[in-house]
C-alpha cells in the first residue's frame, strides 16, 4: 500500500486517497474552435507513461486538498510532491512535464487566453 | 451481431505425427514419453513477414492462428519479449461469458463464446473449457432493475440467460449465504450457462502449437523496441534480435498498448492499472460455478485443481508493476466471506497483480491508427481472456483486409473523436 | 411496478450491550461517551481571516495543520488550509454567530452549523489506542499523536475526526448516519479488552 | 516387538529445552488417540509415536511422510479441528499440538494405509505433466464428465461442512522505525541494537518460540551460554523495554510499497481452550520505516529415485526433532549430502542412539576430519557416492548405495545394498528470500553456496544472517548489529554501542556440491520415481518432457508441470527444479532466471484477512432521523447506497402493489409524507457562488431571485446528465443546493475539484449540510391545511409563499426552512429542520393531518408519482450515456451562456444525431398491462434473434390515478416516433406487450394542480 505524504497533513496510508488522474492538462476556454478530434485529446485522451508519471490526488479522507504527485508507474517511487497550479521542480519532473505531447496539443494552446500566454492561474490543473 | 456461422479455419494438426489423442499418449506411455514433440519451434526472426503480431499472449496468437488458418496468410512471426502468456493470459481468472449489454459487445463477446464451444477439436489442445456457468446476483432493487434490463437485451440477442430467484440460488449454489438480513442480501441473479472458465496457459499453448504448425514463426524473448515507418507507412520493427521488415504490424500488448503507440509516435485514450487476484490452497470441490457480485464487488470460482480463484476490481492508480495494494484484496476477502463464510478457515495460497488497460467506456479498441499498416487490439481492461478467441477472429480479419467487419467497425478509435462510446462502465461493473 | 423482493429489511448488526467488562480483570480497556450541548461550527476563511477570530474564540485557531486549540470548554480543530471545525457550548451558539458575522463582515467566509450532521464521542480507557489502531491507518503513538493533535482519517469504513484534547482521553468525530456504525464498529473492537457505553442523552434522535 | 520397544524407548527418553515431558498431551490422528507434550508440534509429536505415514501425495496418492519441519514441509498435510473449525491442508510441521487436538490425513480413500487412489501410482506411466492437456478431448461433448471426474480425484483437504466460522479475527495498524523479521541469532542481535538506540521496534518471529536455529542447534555457544540460554537472556531483555513490541507464533507473509508488511498473529490456534475474547488470530498491518530481514535458511533435498519415502527427511529436520523436540527419527540411519554441514546433523543422532549406519557424500573430498570423525563413531563412509534408489513400500526400508564420477552425473560402479528406517538427506542451504524478493529487491547466484541470495534492494530493507547467506553464526550476527547500525543512522537517530557476543561453534566449511540429481543408472524415463516437488508429484522426468515438448521458460516449467505450484510454494523444489531445468536446456540457473516471490510467505488465513468487515459490519447502514418511525410503522425498506429508505408501508395484508396504490392515491387526493431527509444538501457561500452554479448547471443561474428556487442539471465534461436538484438562493452569495441521495458525496467532490484545481480565481465555499436537516416532503392538496393545523408563523399564501421559493419559519414551534417545491406535481412543502427535531416535526405532521388523510409514503410511491409526471430520476433515466437532450430536457440548457461543464462535449456533431436513444412515454395497448422495467422495444415482435433493439424501458408503474400503466423508456430516435408502436417481447414466453410512444408528462400536463387549488 502507497504512502503518500499529503502536502498538509503529512504521510498518510494510500487509503485515505483518491488519484485523479493525469496532472497539468489544461481545460479549454470556452471560446474556442477546437475540432471534435483535437476535443479529444482534452475529454479522452490521457498520458499513460511507463515511468515517471505527473498525477492529481486528493487527501479525499483528510483535508480533502487536491495536490500533485510525480509518481514512478514502474518502482511506484514517489519522486515529488507539489502543490496544484505549480509546476515539478524535480529533473525527472520537469522532464516528464515536457515530454508530455499534451503541451503542444491544440487543446492545450486553446486554454490559454490570447493574451495572457503563460499566464498559470487561468487554469489550475496546468 | 455476429453472423452464425463463423469461417473457423482448418480443423486440428496438419502434421499428424503431432496429433494428441489418448492413443498417443498410450503410445509414448510405451516408449516413457522419449518421442513427444516440441509443442512449436523456437523460432528466430526471418528478415522479412507478411505480417507481424507483438504480443504473445492469447489475443496475440490467436491473431496469428486464425491469420494463417482463416486468412492463408502463413508467413507471418509473433514477437514476444518474455514468454508465451506471460502477460494477463497466464494471469486472469478465466471468466468466460458473453452475456453484455450492449449490441455490440454482445456480438463480439458471443462471437468469442462460439469460437471457444470447439475450440480444444479446433486446436487439438485440450484448453480445458468448462462450461458451468456464469451467476451475477443482484443485491438491491436497483441492481435488480438493471438485470432485468440486461436480461431483456441479452436474450433479444439471442445469447442465453436465466433470471434465478433467491430459492433457485440456494439450490444452485448451497454454500452461498443466503441470509436476508445481511448487509447486501442476495435478492436474485441471472445465470449464462454456457459461460464457465477455461485453462489460461492451455489456450496461449494451444494456439501457439496449431499456429507453428501452420508455419507461423513464434519468437519469444524478443523485444520490440521500435518501429521502423515511411511517412505514414509501416515498413518493419525494431527488435532486441534485429530488423525485421513488414509491412503489416498488429499490437496486442494488454498493459503496454501506451508504450508501443508511443514509438509508433500515436496516441491511446488509455490507462494502465493493476488487477489483482489470488488462489486459496486447494479443496475438495465446493463451487461447480462462477459467481459474480458488483455491489460487495468480487466474483470466484474453484478450479479443477481445487483452488478457489478470486478477483475483484483494478486499483486507483496506474502501474505497470503488476502488483496492487492489499487493502484491494482485503475488502475482496471480506466480500467473499460474506458471501461464503466457508472460506473463512480456507487460506490464501497466491496472490499476483497483472496491468490491464482500461479505456474510458470499458470497452476494448480493435482499430486501423493513421499510420497504414499499423493495428491496435487493446483497452480490453479486466475482460479480455473471455474474448481471447473473437478477439483474434476479429483482428485477423481486420489486418488481413485492411477494413473492420460489422463486429469491429464499432470499436475503432475514432469512437473517442465522435462520442459514439459503448459505455459498458454503467452495464459491467465488476466486469473480468 | 418494481418486482417485489422477498427481503427489503433491515440488515441486522449485531447488538452488543451497552457495558463487557474487561475479560483481563479491572477496568474497561475503552470508555465511550456521547458529548452532548456542544454547538458545531464549520468554518471556512483563510488562515488571515480567521486570525480577527481569535480574540471572539478566546485563544487562537490553529492555523498549523493536524493541531487542535484548546481553550475552556472550546476547541477548534484544524481541518484544512481553510477549514477549521469550532466546537463551543451550545448556550454560546447565538451571541458567538453574532459576533461572528459582525467580525467577519465583509470577508469571504463561510459559517456553517453543522452540530446536527455530526457526532461526539469521547474516548477513554487504558486501550483506547489500541481499540482505535484496529480500524485507523494514523500514527496514535502518544509522542507522535500527542495532545494538541487532531486529524481526519479512517475508521474502517467511516470517516471520522480524532482531537487529543486530553492526556487521558480524545474525541473522535462522526458524520450523524454513521454514529450507529461507528458505534458497534468502537464497541466489538473493543470485546477482547472490555468496554463501557456511557449512554447519557445524545444531543440529537 | 522391536517397534515397540523403540517406540517406548522415543517417548521415555523424551527431552529438551522446548518441550515439557511431565505435561503429556492427548490428541487424535485419524481417530486414533496418542500422546505428546507441551511445546510439540503435530508433526514431533506423531514422530515421537513413531507415526510416520501422514498423508498421500496430490496426483499419485504416494504414501507420504514428514520430511521437514517447518513451513518447507511439502508432505504431512492434515486437516485440524471439528465442526465449525475444521481447517483443511495444514503442515503438521506448523501445528502446535494442545489437548484434544482432532486431525485427520487427507486425499486417501478409505485409509491412509490402504488408498484406493493409489492405482494412480501403478499407472503413473500415462499421466505424465500436461497429460490433461493431450486427451479428454472426444467427444467434445464428454469434456464435462471427464471434468467432474478430475474436480473430484484433485483437491486435497474437504472444507468444514459447518459454514460459520465460530471464530474472530482482528487487524491492527502499527507504525515503527524498525522492523525485524525473524527472532533467531541475527534477528534479535538487530533487535538489541536498534532498541538499545532507542527506536521503536517490532520483531516478530513465526515459531511459539525464540531463538530460531539456535534451538536446535546442540553445540554453540555464546558468551559462555547455550544459544537457547542466550536467545531467552536476549529475549527477556527486550521484554523490559517499552520501545520494543515482541511478536510470536507471527509470520510476515507480505511485503508491499513503501514499507508495508502484513503479519498474521496466530493468538489463540495453540489453545485448547479458546478464550471466547480472544481473536483466532491477528493481522498486523505495519508500516516500517527500516525492515531488518532475518528469516534464515531452508535446507534443500536431494533428488533421488524413492526420494519421497516416509522415512526420508532432510538432515536438519532429522537434528531439529531430536534437539528441539526430544524425538529420535529412526533406529538405523543413513545421511546422504552434498555438504559438510549435514554430517554433523549424523554426529548429533548417532550419538542420541540412531545409529547411523552410513554417510553418503557425493563429493569426492570431503574434509579428511570429518571422515575421521565418523569413523571413530563407527559410521561407514561412501565418499563420491550417491543413494541412487530407496525402497520400501509404506516406510523407508533399503536403500542402494552406488559411486559417482566426479560431476555426480553417472555411475562408476556397482551399487550396495544397505536396509535402514531413516534417509537424511541434505542438498544444501536456500537462505529464505522470500520477503527480499516481494519488496522487490533483486537475487543473485552465489556460486560457492550454490544458492540465490539478496543482492540490490528496492525498499528501505537489509538482509542479514542466513537469509543473506551468511550461514556463520558470528558473521550473522556481526552483520545484524552493522544493518541495526545503518538503519538507526537512516532514522537520523544515535546508535548506542553494544558490544558482539562471544560465539563459538563448530567451524563448517560452507562448499556443498552442485548435484541436481542422482543418477539411477536407467534409460531416460525409467527406473523409480525421483521427486523435485513432492506434494505436485513433480519428478525430474517431468521437466525433462516439458523441457522436450517446448516448455523453456521456467514459468512454462512450472505451469506446465505444477512443480513449485503446491502449497509450500515450491520452497523445497524451485532450487532443484531451476537447476534440472538449466541442465536440459544446457544453461546455468542465473540465465534461467528465478520465478518472482509474492505474498503470501505461507498460506494464509482468508477468514483474518477479511477480518471483522464481515455481517453487521460489512458497510455502514445509513438511516435517517425518522428511522425509527418508519420500523415503528412495519415499512419496507430500499437500499439506497448505504442508506436505508422507507419503501412502503404495508398496512396488514397488503402487498407492494396494494401499498403503493393506497400511498399513491392519498397524495393525490389528501396528502402524503416523504422522509426526503437523505437527499444530499451542501451550503454555498460566497462572491462568485451565482458564477459557480452557472458553470456547473446548464441553466442560467444569475438572475435568480433571492429565496428563489431553480431545478437545475449537471453533466460530467463530456455532456452526459450526472445529477440533478433543487437549489436556492438564501442571500445573494449564498446558495443551498440539493443533490440526489446517491450523488450527494460525489457531487460535493466533483464540486471542490473544480474550485481547487480549475477555478481557484472564484470566491467559493462549500460545507456538506446533508445531515444537518432532516427533510419531511408534504406533497397533496391538503398540504397548506396540514401545514396550517400543525401550526405555523410563515403565511403560506401563494402570493406570499409562491412555488418554486423558500420561507423561514416555524412549524409546530420547530425552527424550519421550507421549500415549496414539488416532484409529485402536486402542491409540495419541503420541510427542513434541524436533524434532531426531524421525528418531532414528521409526528407532529402525521397528527395535525390525521383528519385530513395524511398518508405516509415510500420511494415506491415516490417514483410513480413523479413518474405520473414524467419527472426523470437521475441513475433510472440515466446511465452515464444519456444528455439533457436526449431526455428531451433542451429547454434546460442553456447554450448562450460563455460556459458550462459539457458544453462543447454537447456541441460534438454526434450529439445531435437523430437516431440517439431518447426518452419517450408509453400507453400500452392493454391499459392494465404493466411493462416489465428493462424491457427492450423491437419494431417487429417476430424477428429472430438478434433482434433489433430501440432501446429499454427505464420507468414503469400502474398509475392509478390516471386508471392506466405508465412507462418511460430510451429509444432510438424516440423523439420523432411519437405514436408509433412498438413492442416488448417478454421473457417467460407470453406474447409481447404493444405499446404507442408518447410525451413523458402523463398527468396534470398543465401544472395545475401545483396550487392545489382544483
Amino acid at each position: 500500500m502507497l504512502e503518500i505524504k499529503c502536502p498538509y497533513c503529512g504521510p498518510r496510508d494510500e487509503e485515505e486517497f483518491s488519484c485523479g488522474g493525469e496532472a497539468h492538462i489544461a481545460r479549454p476556454l470556452s471560446e474556442n474552435s477546437l475540432s471534435d478530434k483535437e476535443f479529444a485529446d482534452y475529454l479522452f485522451y490521457r498520458d499513460n507513461p511507463r515511468g515517471v508519471f505527473l498525477e492529481r490526488w486528493r487527501h479525499a479522507a483528510g483535508c480533502r486538498r487536491w495536490f500533485n504527485v510525480a509518481r514512478d508507474t514502474l518502482t511506484h517511487h514517489i519522486l515529488e510532491i507539489y502543490p496544484m497550479g505549480a509546476k515539478p521542480v524535480s529533473k525527472a519532473g520537469r522532464a516528464a512535464y515536457n515530454a508530455n505531447w499534451r503541451r503542444d496539443s491544440q487543446a492545450e494552446i486553446a486554454a490559454q487566453p490570447a493574451s495572457q500566454k503563460t499566464n498559470k492561474t487561468s487554469s489550475a490543473k496546468r | 451481431m455476429a453472423s452464425t456461422d463463423i469461417d473457423r479455419g482448418v480443423r486440428g494438426l496438419r502434421d499428424r505425427k503431432k496429433h494428441y489423442s489418448i492413443f498417443s499418449l498410450a503410445r509414448q506411455a510405451g516408449d516413457y514419453h522419449q518421442g513427444w514433440q516440441q509443442a512449436w519451434r523456437h523460432a528466430e526472426p526471418k528478415p522479412e513477414y507478411d505480417a507481424v503480431i507483438i504480443g504473445g499472449g492469447g489475443h496475440g496468437l490467436a491473431t496469428a492462428y486464425y491469420l494463417a488458418s482463416v486468412h492463408n496468410m502463413t508467413n507471418i512471426a509473433v514477437i514476444e519479449k518474455g514468454w508465451l502468456g506471460g502477460g494477463n493470459t497466464g494471469r486472469n481468472t478465466t471468466i468466460i461469458r458473453s452475456n453484455y449489454l450492449w449490441d455490440e459487445s454482445a456480438a463480439i463477446y458471443e462471437h468469442a463464446m462460439k469460437l471457444w464451444e470447439g475450440l480444444a477439436q479446433d486446436l487439438n489442445f485440450n484448453i480445458m473449457f468448462s462450461q458451468r456457468g456464469v451467476l451475477t446476483i443482484a443485491h438491491s432493487e436497483h441492481e435488480l432493475k438493471e438485470m432485468s434490463r440486461r436480461v431483456h437485451a441479452i436474450r433479444l440477442n439471442g445469447i442465453d440467460s436465466d433470471i434465478l430467484s433467491p430459492d433457485e440460488i440456494k439450490k444452485f449454489v448451497p454454500i452461498m449465504n443466503m441470509d436476508p438480513a445481511i448487509r447486501y442480501p442476495v435478492m436474485g441473479g441471472f445465470l449464462q450457462k454456457r459461460g464457465g472458465t477455461a485453462r489460461h496457459d492451455a489456450v496461449a499453448w494451444g494456439y501457439a502449437r496449431a499456429a507453428d504448425d501452420m508455419g507461423v514463426d513464434i519468437i519469444q524473448n524478443c523485444e520490440v523496441v521500435g518501429l521502423r515507418r515511411q511517412g505514414r507507412k509501416i515498413t518493419g520493427i525494431e527488435t532486441t534480435k534485429g530488423l525485421i521488415k513488414t509491412r503489416k504490424v498488429g499490437c496486442v500488448v494488454a498493459g503496454h498498448s501506451s508504450v508501443l503507440a508511443d514509438m509508433a509516435g500515436i496516441r491511446l485514450p488509455i490507462a494502465s492499472r493493476p488487477l489483482q487476484a489470488l488462489v486459496s490452497e486447494p479443496i475438495k470441490p465446493i463451487l461447480d460455478t462462477v459467481i459474480m457480485s458488483n455491489a460487495v464487488h468480487m466474483y470466484i470460482s474453484q478450479s479443477d485443481k481445487g483452488e478457489m480463484v478470486l478477483g475483484a476490481g483494478v486499483d486507483k492508480y496506474n502501474s505497470y508493476a503488476q502488483r496492487g495494494s492489499f487493502p484491494v484484496p482485503e475488502h475482496m476477502l471480506a466480500a467473499a466471506v460474506e458471501l461464503f463464510p466457508v472460506l473463512s478457515r480456507l487460506r490464501m495460497l497466491r496472490h499476483w497483480g497483472g496491468i490491464v488497460d482500461t479505456c474510458p467506456d470499458a470497452s476494448p479498441i480493435l482499430s486501423r491508427t493513421d499510420i497504414e499498416g499499423l493495428y491496435f487490439n487493446c483497452g480490453w481492461g479486466t475482460g479480455g481472456f473471455k474474448a481471447t478467441p473473437g478477439s483474434g477472429h476479429v483482428f485477423a480479419d481486420l489486418i488481413a483486409n485492411d477494413r473492420p467487419n460489422e463486429i469491429a467497425v464499432p470499436y475503432a478509435l475514432n469512437r473517442f473523436e465522435t462520442g459514439l462510446l459503448i459505455d459498458e462502465h454503467g452495464a459491467a461493473g465488476v466486469a473480468h | 411496478m418494481a418486482s417485489t423482493n422477498p427481503h427489503a429489511q433491515m440488515p441486522q448488526i449485531t447488538a452488543l450491550p451497552d457495558i463487557m467488562p474487561n475479560p483481563e480483570g479491572g477496568a474497561p480497556g475503552l470508555t465511550l461517551a456521547a458529548i452532548s450541548g456542544k454547538t458545531l461550527i464549520n468554518l471556512r476563511a483563510s488562515d488571515k481571516i480567521k486570525a480577527s477570530l481569535d480574540t471572539l474564540f478566546g485563544t487562537a485557531l490553529p492555523t498549523q495543520p493536524n493541531r487542535l486549540s484548546i481553550i475552556g470548554a472550546s476547541r477548534a480543530m484544524w481541518l484544512g488550509p481553510d477549514e477549521t471545525l469550532l466546537m463551543i457550548d451550545e448556550a454560546r451558539q447565538a451571541e458567538f454567530m453574532l459576533k461572528l458575522g459582525a467580525t467577519l463582515k465583509d470577508t469571504h467566509y463561510a459559517a456553517t452549523i453543522i452540530t446536527d450532521a455530526i457526532r461526539i464521542l469521547r474516548l477513554g480507557g487504558a486501550r483506547r489506542l489500541d481499540v482505535l489502531a484496529k480500524g485507523c491507518g494514523l500514527d496514535l503513538h502518544p509522542a507522535i499523536f500527542a495532545k494538541g493533535h487532531c486529524a481526519q482519517s479512517l475508521l474502517s469504513h467511516a470517516s471520522v475526526t480524532l482531537a487529543r484534547d486530553a492526556e487521558d482521553s480524545l474525541l473522535l468525530f462522526c458524520r450523524t448516519s454513521f454514529s450507529d456504525y461507528v458505534t458497534s464498529w468502537l464497541k466489538d473492537a473493543a470485546i477482547e479488552y472490555g468496554y463501557r457505553l456511557d449512554t447519557s442523552p445524545a444531543p440529537h434522535r | 516387538m522391536a517397534k515397540n520397544n523403540q517406540k517406548n524407548m522415543t517417548i521415555a527418553a523424551r527431552s529438551s529445552a522446548s518441550i515439557d515431558s511431565q505435561t503429556p498431551i492427548s490428541f487424535t490422528f485419524d481417530g486414533r488417540k496418542y500422546q505428546g507434550c507441551k511445546g510439540d508440534t503435530l508433526a514431533s509429536a506423531l514422530l515421537a509415536n513413531n507415526v510416520h505415514l501422514t498423508g498421500r501425495s496430490f496426483k499419485y496418492h504416494r504414501p507420504r511422510g514428514i520430511m521437514g519441519a517447518g513451513a518447507e514441509e511439502p508432505n504431512a498435510l492434515v486437516g485440524v479441528g471439528t465442526d465449525g473449525r475444521i481447517e483443511p491442508n495444514l503442515k503438521a510441521t506448523q501445528v502446535e499440538l494442545y489437548d484434544g487436538l482432532v486431525a485427520i490425513s487427507q486425499n486417501r480413500f478409505p485409509s491412509l494405509k490402504l488408498d484406493v487412489g493409489e492405482i494412480n501410482s501403478v499407472l503413473s506411466r500415462f499421466f505424465p505433466a500436461g497429460f490433461y492437456y493431450k486427451t479428454f478431448m472426444w467427444p467434445a461433448s464428454f469434456w464435462m464428465m471427464y471434468e467432474h471426474i478430475i474436480r473430484h480425484a484433485a483437491g486435497l483437504g474437504k472444507a468444514g461442512d459447518d459454514h460459520k466460522d465460530p471464530d474472530r479475527y482482528e487487524k491492527r495498524h502499527a507504525h515503527f522505525d524498525i522492523v525485524i523479521i525473524g527472532g533467531g541469532l541475527s534477528g534479535l542481535m538487530a533487535g538489541l541494537q536498534a532498541a538499545k538506540s532507542g527506536q521503536r521496534v517490532l520483531i516478530a518471529e513465526d515459531q511459539p518460540q525464540w531463538g530460531g536455529w539456535l534451538r536446535a542447534c546442540e553445540d554453540i555457544i555464546i558468551d559462555g551460554m547455550s544459544g537457547q540460554a542466550w536467545a531467552e537472556q536476549a529475549v527477556s531483555r527486550l521484554q523490559e523495554m517499552e520501545n520494543v513490541t515482541l511478536l510470536s507464533r507471527t509470520t510476515c507473509f507480505g511485503y508491499g510499497d513503501h514499507n508495508f508488511l502484513t503479519l498474521a498473529e496466530r493468538v489463540s490456534d495453540h489453545l485448547a481452550e479458546k478464550p471466547a475474547h480472544l481473536p483466532r488470530q491477528r493481522l498486523w498491518k505495519v508500516r516500517a520505516r527500516q525492515v531488518i530481514l532475518a528469516t534464515g535458511a531452508i535446507e534443500r533435498p536431494l533428488v533421488f529415485a524413492g526420494n519421497d519415502l516416509p522415512g526420508v527427511m532432510l538432515a536438519s529436520a532429522a537434528q531439529t526433532y531430536l534437539c528441539q523436540y526430544g524425538v529420535l527419527v529412526g533406529t538405523r540411519g543413513i545421511l546422504m549430502t552434498n555438504n559438510d554441514a549435514a554430517w554433523h546433523n549424523a554426529f548429533a543422532l548417532h550419538r542420541a542412539g540412531c545409529r547411523i549406519k552410513v554417510i553418503v557424500d557425493t563429493r569426492q573430498n570431503p574434509s579428511p576430519a570429518l571422515i575421521k570423525q565418523a569413523t571413530d563413531l563407527g559410521i561407514l563412509t561412501r565418499i563420491g557416492s550417491g543413494i541412487i534408489a530407496a525402497h520400501g513400500r509404506l516406510h523407508v526400508a533399503r536403500v542402494e548405495i552406488a559411486p559417482l564420477s566426479e560431476a555426480g552425473d553417472a555411475l562408476t560402479g556397482e551399487p550396495e545394498h544397505f536396509d535402514c528406517d531413516l534417509v537424511m538427506m541434505s542438498g544444501g542451504m536456500n537462505p529464505v528470500v522470500h520477503l527480499h524478493s516481494q519488496a522487490r529487491g533483486k537475487l543473485k547466484w552465489d556460486e560457492r553456496s550454490h544458492c540465490f541470495r539478496p543482492s540490490t534492494t528496492h525498499e528501505a530493507e537489509q538482509s542479514v544472517g542466513s537469509c543473506n547467506g551468511s550461514f556463520d553464526a558470528a558473521i550473522g550476527a556481526k552483520e545484524a548489529i552493522a544493518a541495526a547500525r545503518k538503519a538507526i543512522k537512516a532514522n537520523s537517530g544515535e546508535a548506542a554501542e553494544i558490544t558482539l557476543p562471544e560465539i563459538t561453534a563448530t567451524k563448517i566449511k560452507w562448499t556443498p556440491m552442485p548435484i541436481w540429481q542422482i543418477p539411477t543408472g536407467q534409460p531416460a524415463g525409467q527406473g523409480g520415481k525421483a521427486f523435485v516437488d513432492f506434494q505436485n508429484d513433480v519428478t525430474a522426468n517431468d521437466i525433462q518432457l516439458a523441457v522436450r515438448e517446448g516448455y523453456h521458460s521456467v514459468e512454462h516449467v512450472k505451469r506446465y508441470t505444477t512443480t513449485g505450484m503446491a502449497t509450500d510454494q515450491g520452497k523445497t523444489s524451485n532450487i532443484n527444479a531451476l537447476a534440472i531445468l538449466a541442465r536440459e536446456r544446457a544453461s546455468d540457473i542465473p540465465s534461467v532466471g528465478t520465478t518472482t516471490f509474492r505474498m503470501p510467505y505461507t498460506p494464509t488465513s482468508i477468514g483474518m484477512i477479511a477480518g471483522r468487515d464481515i455481517g453487521g459490519l460489512f458497510d455502514p447502514v445509513r438511516t435517517t432521523p425518522m428511522d425509527k418511525w418508519h420500523r415503528a410503522a412495519g415499512a419496507k425498506f430500499e437500499h439506497v447506497g448505504q442508506w436505508m429508505r422507507a419503501w412502503y408501508y404495508p398496512k396488514d395484508g397488503e402487498n407492494i402493489q396494494e401499498a403503493v396504490i393506497r400511498e399513491v392515491e392519498a397524495a393525490r387526493q389528501y396528502a402524503g409524507l416523504l422522509d426526503a431527509s437523505t437527499l444530499g444538501k451542501i451550503d454555498i457561500r460566497g462572491r462568485d457562488a451565482a458564477e459557480f452554479l452557472n458553470r456547473i448547471y446548464t441553466n442560467s443561474w444569475l438572475k435568480l431571485g433571492v429565496s428563489k428556487c431553480r431545478y437545475g442539471l449537471m453533466c460530467k465534461e463530456d455532456g452526459m446528465v450526472m445529477d440533478d436538484g433543487v437549489t436556492t438562493r438564501l442571500a445573494e452569495d449564498h446558495f443551498h443546493m440539493t443533490t440526489t441521495t446517491g450523488g450527494a458525496a460525489g457531487v460535493l467532490d466533483w464540486l471542490e475539484e473544480w474550485l481547487q484545481t480549475e477555478w481557484p480565481d472564484l470566491q467559493v465555499y462549500l460545507t456538506s449540510v446533508t445531515e444537518q436537516w432532516a427533510v419531511a416532503t408534504l406533497s397533496g392538496p391538503a398540504a397548506r391545511e396540514i401545514l396550517k393545523a400543525a401550526g405555523t408563523d410563515i403565511d403560506l399564501g401563494d402570493d406570499n409563499f409562491s412555488f418554486m421559493s423558500m420561507r423561514e419559519g416555524h412549524i409546530s414551534g420547530l425552527p424550519a426552512r421550507i421549500y415549496r417545491i414539488s416532484f409529485t406535481g402536486e402542491l409540495s412543502y419541503e420541510i427542513n429542520v434541524p436533524a434532531r427535531y426531524g421525528m418531532a416535526l414528521w409526528t407532529s405532521l402525521m397528527r395535525a393531518g390525521k383528519n385530513f388523510g395524511i398518508t405516509p409514503y415510500g420511494t415506491e410511491a415516490m417514483h410513480v408519482l413523479r413518474a405520473e409526471k414524467g419527472f426523470i430520476i437521475v441513475g433510472q433515466e440515466t446511465d452515464g450515456t444519456v444528455t439533457p437532450y436526449d431526455l428531451g430536457m433542451g429547454w434546460i440548457v442553456y447554450d448562450k451562456k460563455p460556459d458550462f461543464i459539457g458544453k462543447r462535449a454537447l456541441a460534438r456533431q454526434s450529439m445531435g444525431l437523430g437516431d440517439r436513444k431518447q426518452l419517450v412515454g408509453l400507453r400500452t395497448k392493454d391499459p392494465k398491462q404493466i411493462i416489465p422495467e428493462g424491457a427492450h422495444a423491437v419494431l417487429d415482435p417476430n424477428q429472430p434473434p438478434p433482434v433489433d433493439m430501440l432501446g429499454h424501458v427505464t420507468s414503469s408503474y400502474f398509475s392509478p390515478n390516471l386508471g392506466h400503466s405508465i412507462a418511460m423508456a430510451l429509444l432510438r430516435g424516440g423523439h420523432a416516433r411519437k405514436g408509433e408502436t412498438v413492442y416488448f417481447p417478454m421473457l417467460d414466453g407470453k406474447p409481447p406487450i404493444e405499446a404507442t410512444i408518447t410525451d413523458t408528462n402523463f398527468y396534470d400536463p398543465k401544472g395545475e394542480r401545483l396550487n392545489g387549488q382544483h
